[in-house]
């Protein structure tokens, strides 16, 4: 579709507070970003946009576990609005928080709103808010949120989370994800080698090194770095003098699917 | 009043309770080991005890564990504006 | 007691005391079992002015308004110093002397709001605010920490500013003390220490605000006194600066509820620390920092529609003093009612309404027309609101519970509180020689000193704080994957602007004379600013100090304050605003004197910051900068457990021309690495830049500028004023045009995989990277 | 094995149990309060009961808790590794 006409979703309630970068990322790539709040879009729905949000921060305090809240509130008030959107093949991202809410509500790694999550995010293994720039592995080119990248290509990200750890909920459900490619971005060292846990190139002691996974389709993404934040070439930590960071390379995947979609 | 206690289930990783048992023989303390967990203590506003605690069920599947990682263990207790 | 001089009015919970019978010992007895922390004198004032009995919510709100954090008592009151001259406010006379005669055009509102604003460009204002939170965090560490940093934003939202940046200076016991050594009622330092840094990130990284810069100290000195600083930076668009109360316009009260908890914070924060700590329950606050951030947007959408004409925060006496000074800066009175304020716990005392010090709770005034539309957005954003009075012309402070006047006072009165009276008398420092002899092994000394407390990487407590989020962050407290120590943090506030705000701390509390300390934290600052590019600086002073009331405090305190407004204008750097901490005393004595200034700064394009890391094999290293035999509070002679030596002096002149130049090499493009030269030295500063790079480095003592005939003074010393500057190679000729007539000299070349260091003598001392990086990270990798 | 429930004292807000208790109401169960507490399981290195219980005591005065807003309840449990 003509990208003029695409619009992207960015969610909020109390405590969310990355939703503003996320919106300077997408619209920079001439994407129009509308940041709503859960009330809004319980009142407007879903159907304008092609691409949902749900972005970092502490929604609801974090209270309970992290993203546990927002995440059953989603599944509770809009469960079918988000699966007919998923059903349609647009697209749905969670960074972070995001990513956590994604998982206590089902959405990842099963790509449908069940009640009883498949995974968690755990507490970090070093029981601390770990904010450091991680090397990741793309496992999978060519999905919507990939579609700028190939395999095995190397990003650099910033994470920032105290729970990011991911667990399966059995090794069987680890393998299906794996043989499905559900796996999009693993933590792995500069050379492109994988972390194997090893800290703190794996930053929270993430199972199989997992960063980011996916449903089958690709359409739905979650991950734990903060692509937004590594956006910009002044963002970065290192050489600052080059435009974009990799960050970028996440987002124009997106452009390119919806450009097409 | 129910008491609803969630705990890392066992064999998994418990950080918080490793650098707390660090924390306690640092000072001194012959301690092999903590686990921490959570307890709700949450006042129902129903009378009967069967409820209670199918309700505080309902409200660890939907809310306070996470099944990959937590157990949970349910108490239904006597109190005021809980069951008599 | 005398008889029937409280008196309770039936019907309400509110007593009335006759202060007009009231003899001296009954007023220092009320003053007292009130917990008011009103002086004698002053509870005289009260007596002497009215005749009529005053209610408990009446003489508590003096308690509040009158107490040193409200008014700042010490800072403006009268000092008397010894040889009889007399000193008319450290504020007036020193702070505020020195940016009203450096005349800054661009310092837009200093020393008045709860922040001090300056200009960013033609249509931005940076507002900056530090504060301290020392008792609190005494007390509760995690609470006390962490409401700290809530408070300081509120500062920042209470000029409409948007939080971008948060800042933390902590001060700690030693973490290895024996538990055995510890006063009953004194927590551990290393109990205060985990619980301060998790609050302080836990409520920032709630918030969504990065904490980008900072420092830590290690010192017995601050055992029965940990100090802790927090600062906010923010940023708005000018033309959205609102403080124009009007009559008629109705006050908002909105955010988290109001309970019992931080009753008497402020008076709390106003005397000694001498109580078992765990007694002083009251005091302590629950943070919510989710509160706030709903509380947060809630204020930038009703500041960007334009719906408000005055903002404050609630800090030190809760509404009492939220609302008096609203008032009374606007040259208005007031109406208040107690019933509509949303509560914790239902049967809260109307005075505990009153002054109660609950968090994350701001006041507004709006005008009639835009009351229905501020009351939606707090509602949109989930946050409770009341409307809670409204402004009038009387000039009175009126408060009302359940239909009865609880409160009538004269806003005249009560904002001329009786000036205090303070006596100073200080002894110079006078440098006694230290006895060190030489040692052999620099490079054992240089390790060792690597993995001081002082020293040592500060990493494992910044990475638990988010400083990338916002996704501002452009140049991080951290340098790359070796986590190398930047000198000040740059945040890009704007979207379509390279400009960045240069945020740094100047700490030295080490160094003996108050005098020289204070010039020094200045200097630092400024340095610290300058080396990643910063410039056009304004400054922050956070003054923690012990018990005002005894003489030599308040002498050293004098010291420190001439120091403040010498530099400044020497310097050429305003003050904006600050803050005092004072009766930071505890069963172990007064805290170690302590100055933090902050450093705000302008770059111009954030592309062009500079950072620690050395860049380039062959580069040439130089020291700016002439270092003397300075030793007295070095971080050398302090690890030995020695004291003596001259303490660092600041040449305001060889400072400021080595600022200048060196940013003008630096927007010349010749500077590939910049590092300031502080605690440990220069070989501690080249240590770092080497750590930070993983690339090698070897320096000449010899070439050093300095008249010291020591390698160990050379590589230690703490002289002020110098940065080690990695130029680019084929740039030598054009920086060195640059620097004409400032004192520098190229000490070395980039390169290797080993820091070498040459001797006077010709001995010649060599350390790998890595066992650098195991005596200062304690790991080798990333 | 020690078992260490600390608790926010009576009259302290818990801005945890009041925001899972908007959200569990949010969810439909009738709840009307709920207060959160962290519980630590402790394997001590000791088999006396009174010993144990003395320095259950001193943990939570040392690090555990923090008497300013903080209750402590400690219970003795048997098991292995605890006390017999
Ligand atoms: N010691 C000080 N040095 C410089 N400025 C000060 C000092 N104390 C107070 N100020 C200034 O006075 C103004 C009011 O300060 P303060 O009472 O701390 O406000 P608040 O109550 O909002 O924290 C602020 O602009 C502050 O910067
Ligand atoms: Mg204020």
């Amino acid at each position: 579709m003509d990208l003029s006409r695409a619009k992207a979703c960015i969610a909020r309630v109390g405590g969310t507070n990355c939703d503003l970068e996320m919106k300077v990322a997408l619209e920079n790539l001439g994407l129009t970003a509308e940041v709503l709040h859960m009330k809004q879009i319980l009142k407007r729905g879903l159907s304008e946009y092609q691409l949902f949000v749900l972005p970092g921060g502490f929604s609801y305090g974090d209270y309970v576990r992290a993203g546990a809240i927002w995440g059953k509130e989603v599944h509770s008030k809009i469960k079918s609005e988000l699966e007919a959107f998923i059903d349609e093949e647009k697209l749905v991202m969670g960074v972070c928080n995001g990513f956590q809410v994604m998982i206590e509500a089902g959405i990842l790694p099963n790509g449908e709103l069940v009640e009883v999550p498949k995974a968690a995010l755990a507490n970090n293994m070093s029981a601390k808010y770990e904010c450091r720039w991680v090397y990741l592995r793309v496992e999978r080119g060519g999905t919507p949120f990939t579609g700028d990248l190939e395999t095995g290509e190397i990003l650099k990200i910033p994470v920032g989370h105290g729970e990011g750890r991911f667990i399966p909920a059995s090794e069987d459900f680890l393998k299906e994800l794996i043989e499905e490619g559900c796996v999009l971005f693993r933590y792995s060292m500069p050379s492109g080698e994988a972390a194997e846990g090893r800290y703190p190139y794996n930053p929270n002691g993430s199972v199989y090194d997992i960063a980011g996974i996916c449903n089958r389709k690709g359409n739905v993404m979650g991950m734990m770095p903060h692509p937004e934040r590594a956006f910009f070439g002044w963002q970065l930590p290192e050489e600052r003098n080059v435009p974009y960071g990799d960050g970028k390379r996440i987002f124009q995947g997106i452009i390119k699917y919806l450009q097409k979609y | 009043m129910v008491r609803v206690e969630v705990k890392l289930k066992k064999g998994h990783f418990d950080p918080e309770g490793d650098v707390t048992t660090k924390s306690l023989r640092d000072l001194g303390f012959p301690v092999s080991g903590v686990r921490v967990s959570k307890v709700y203590t949450v006042e129902l506003e129903v009378n009967d005890k069967e409820r209670a605690m199918s309700l505080a069920r309902e409200m660890c599947r939907k809310l306070l564990a996470n099944p990959t990682k937590d157990d949970f263990f349910i108490e239904v207790l006597a109190g005021e504006g809980g069951v008599n | 007691m005398k008889e029937g001089l409280i008196r309770k009015v039936p019907g309400v919970s509110v007593v009335e005391i006759d202060l007009s019978r009231a003899e001296d010992k009954d007023l220092s007895e009320i003053s007292q079992t009130m917990g008011l922390a009103l002086s004698l004198r002053e509870m005289k004032a009260l007596k002497e002015h009215y005749s009529r009995p005053l209610t408990d919510v009446e003489i508590q709100t003096f308690g509040q308004t009158w107490s040193e954090h409200c008014i700042h008592k010490t800072f403006k009151g009268i000092v008397e110093v010894e040889g009889g001259r007399r000193i008319n406010g450290l504020l007036k006379e020193y702070i505020m002397k020195a940016t009203k005669e450096l005349n800054k055009p661009w310092c837009y509102s200093v020393f008045e709001d709860n922040a001090g604003l300056i200009e960013f460009d033609q249509d931005y204002l940076v507002a900056a605010k530090v504060e301290t939170h020392n008792h609190p965090s005494a007390v509760e560490p995690f609470g006390g920490a962490a409401t700290g940093v809530g408070g300081v934003i509120r500062d920042i939202l209470g000029v409409w500013g948007e939080p971008i940046a948060n800042i933390d200076v902590l001060c700690f016991g030693p973490l290895d003390l024996p538990y055995e050594t510890l006063p009953h009622g004194l927590k551990h330092p290393k109990y205060i220490y985990k619980g301060v840094i998790a609050g302080i990130g836990s409520y920032g990284n709630n918030m969504g605000i990065p904490t980008v810069s900072g420092a830590i100290f290690f010192d017995s000195g601050y055992v029965g006194n940990p100090v802790v600083y927090c600062g906010c930076v923010g940023i708005l668009p000018k033309g959205f600066y609102v403080k124009d109360t009007k009559e008629g316009d109705y006050a908002v009260l909105a955010g988290g509820r109001t309970g019992r908890d931080g009753i008497h914070g402020v008076t709390f924060a106003s005397t000694d620390l001498m109580e078992d700590t765990d007694r002083l329950r009251p005091a302590v606050q629950i943070p919510n920092p989710l509160v706030e951030e709903r509380l947060r947007r809630a204020i930038i959408t009703i500041r960007d529609r334009r719906l408000a004409s005055g903002i404050t925060d609630l800090g030190g006496g809760g509404i009492s003093c939220a609302t008096g000074e609203m008032a009374n800066r606007s040259g208005l009175g007031i109406e208040v009612s107690l019933d509509v304020v949303h509560l914790k716990e239902p049967d809260l005392a109307p005075w505990e309404i009153w002054i109660s010090e609950s968090q994350e709770r701001m006041l507004l005034s709006v005008p009639e027309r835009n009351l229905g539309d501020v009351l939606e957005v707090f509602e949109d954003e989930d946050v409770e609101a009341c409307v809670l009075g409204r402004f009038n012309g009387s000039r009175r402070l009126r408060v009302y519970h359940r239909g009865l006047v609880v409160c009538d006072l004269d806003l005249e009165f009560l904002y001329s509180p009786p000036r205090a009276i303070r006596k100073a008398s200080h002894v110079e420092y006078v440098p006694t020689p230290c006895a060190l002899p030489e040692p052999k092994d620099l490079a054992e000394e240089l390790l060792r000193i690597l993995s001081d407390p002082n020293i040592r990487s500060k990493e494992d407590v910044i990475r638990t704080y988010d400083h990338e989020v916002r996704g501002c962050t452009a140049i991080k407290p951290l340098q790359g994957d070796l986590s190398g120590p930047n000198d000040a943090a740059i945040i890009k506030p704007l979207r379509d602007s390279w400009m960045g705000v240069v945020i740094s701390c100047g700490i030295t509390p080490f160094y003996p004379d108050p005098y020289w300390m204070a010039a020094a934290s200045i200097e630092e600052a400024i340095r610290n600013n300058t080396s990643v590019g910063g410039r056009r600086i304004a400054l922050l002073d956070n003054f923690v100090w012990g018990n005002p009331e005894r003489e030599d405090r308040m002498g050293s305190l004098v010291r420190a304050a001439e120091a403040c407004y010498d530099f400044s204008k020497a310097l050429d750097a305003p003050f904006i605003s600050g803050k005092d901490s004072l009766y930071n005393e505890s069963p172990l004595g007064p805290v170690r004197p302590t100055l933090l200034i902050t450093g705000i700064g302008i770059i111009p394009d954030v592309r062009k910051a500079v950072t620690v890391e050395l860049k380039e094999e062959g580069d040439p290293l130089y020291v700016l900068g002439v270092t003397r035999n300075e030793l007295a509070g070095s971080i050398y002679l302090k690890s030995k457990g020695l004291n003596g030596g001259e303490c660092p002096k600041v040449n305001a002149k060889i400072s400021k021309d080595t600022t200048q130049s060196l940013i003008k090499a630096m927007d010349s493009g010749l500077v590939a690495a910049c590092h300031d030269v502080s605690e440990g030295g220069i070989g501690v500063a080249a240590a770092e830049m080497v750590m930070a790079a993983n690339l090698g480095l070897s320096i000449d003592l010899r070439n050093v500028p300095s008249d010291v005939n020591r390698s160990d003074v050379l590589l230690f010393s703490e002289s002020t004023s110098r940065f080690l500057v990695e130029v680019k190679r084929d740039c030598v000729r054009e920086f060195e045009e640059i620097l004409q007539g400032v004192p520098h000299c190229k000490v070395g070349v980039v390169g290797g995989n080993s820091f070498r260091i040459f001797g006077l003598d010709g001995s010649t001392w060599e350390v790998g990277i890595s066992e650098l990086r195991h005596a200062w990270r304690g790991v080798d990798g990333p």
